[in-house]
């Protein structure tokens, strides 16, 4: 499964873009988002405000509850913020 | 159509290429985002705007497929730019002909107001104080929810 | 600012004059209005546009006032053209630029509506069939009454 | 008092401006129009159906109660037309 992060989850995180192999029991966003938090430092602070973080799986928007899979690319990024006039 | 680049657009010349030849359009509307002062700050400083390459040119697609869905577009297009910007600078462009002008109006004004809260985007601006990265706004949201269909209940 | 000339415009460099050097401008809104092909008819013809110098460019200013009373715009322009056009020609540019992009949008929107009820303006199409001149249409005046403020009874 | 005539006023009149002198009892732009109508042929084909001729006195729209005055510019002209889309 590949793993992309975005803005400031990325500077926490350390990179923007990992391969990650969860397990099996790991099958929605969310506890996708549980079993990320516990791989470092950086990724518990990327993830400690759930409230603000979105994710996408293969490039749609996605909800916690959305499912995840081995093959997925998953990307995690604050709400996003394009020009704003 | 639609791109995603560090380049600047010519907005003239992307009018001219986009309507060529097809003299059914009466109307061009045109939105060019810019990228401003930082809000309370008098020094002028640059911003670096991060996207998501790949989903980047799959939501703009689908928000244009979307306008073309709602309106009678002849033609429309999305740029957006990445990467790092100074105050004035061109960020987003946005065009829409039509034969009728309202619909070319309309088309333009859903498509501005989408791109703000569909499009995988980040800004962080660059000021006196260091870096940050810009919180999102809810009036963004609000703009876009104009455009939902009504819901049944 | 308003301009009516005889001469084509370059939407771009247009844009660029307008805002340069003012980085508190977020959005410019833009429209041109093309010459269309003459509906029913397949065969393209050509079309000159009379217009009453002197009371032309009182009444664009009058509009353009009028639209910066209503809304906060940062800048704006009308660019009008008079004289023989073909289809796909330019006839005629609005740019409204405002720290906000719904200010600008509506406004473009209000100068449109507005410059085609009370701009001094006569179209002559050139067809196949000979000249004639236009009829007025009751949509345009539909379309500018939405912007009266409501009347007393 | 100088007059102008634009589109198919002008055509019909044969002229696009011309200065004239109407007695004092010409005081508003339906007397006008009737005065002029006098003229000629021309003058009496382009005010022969007065609901789309349109009238400017000093260059702001009038009506046809509104006032003339002999050093005013009045200009005649049909209903406008300008770009369309």
């Amino acid at each position: 499964m590949k793993v992309l992060y975005f803005a400031w989850l990325r500077e926490r995180v350390g990179t923007g873009e990992e391969e990650v192999s969860p397990p099996p029991e790991i099958t929605s966003v969310s506890a996708l988002m549980d079993w990320l938090a516990k791989r470092s430092a950086g990724h518990a602070r990327a993830f400690e405000n759930r409230d603000i973080v979105r994710a996408a799986v293969n490039q749609e928007f996605a909800d916690p509850a959305d499912a995840v899979s081995p093959g997925d690319e998953v990307a995690f990024f604050p709400p996003m913020t394009g020009g704003r006039p | 159509m639609i791109r995603v680049q560090a380049d600047d657009f010519d907005v003239g010349a992307e009018i001219a290429a986009l309507t060529a030849g097809n003299t059914h359009i009466g109307g061009v509307v045109t939105f060019t985002g810019l990228v401003r002062d930082f809000a309370g700050n008098t020094a002028v400083g640059t911003m670096t705007l991060e996207h998501y390459p790949g989903m980047t040119e799959r939501m703009l697609g689908e928000i244009e497929a979307e306008a073309r869905r709602r309106w009678p577009l002849d033609a429309s297009l999305i740029v957006h730019r990445h990467g790092p910007l100074a105050p004035g600078d061109r960020i987003v462009l946005v065009i829409t002909a039509s034969a009728h002008r309202q619909a070319a109006f309309e088309a333009a004004e859903f498509l501005v107001d989408w791109l703000k809260t569909k499009a995988p985007f980040w800004k962080r601006e660059s000021g006196p104080r260091g870096d940050r990265w810009v919180d999102a706004r809810a009036a963004d949201d609000d703009a876009a929810a104009r455009w939902q269909a009504p819901r049944q209940e």
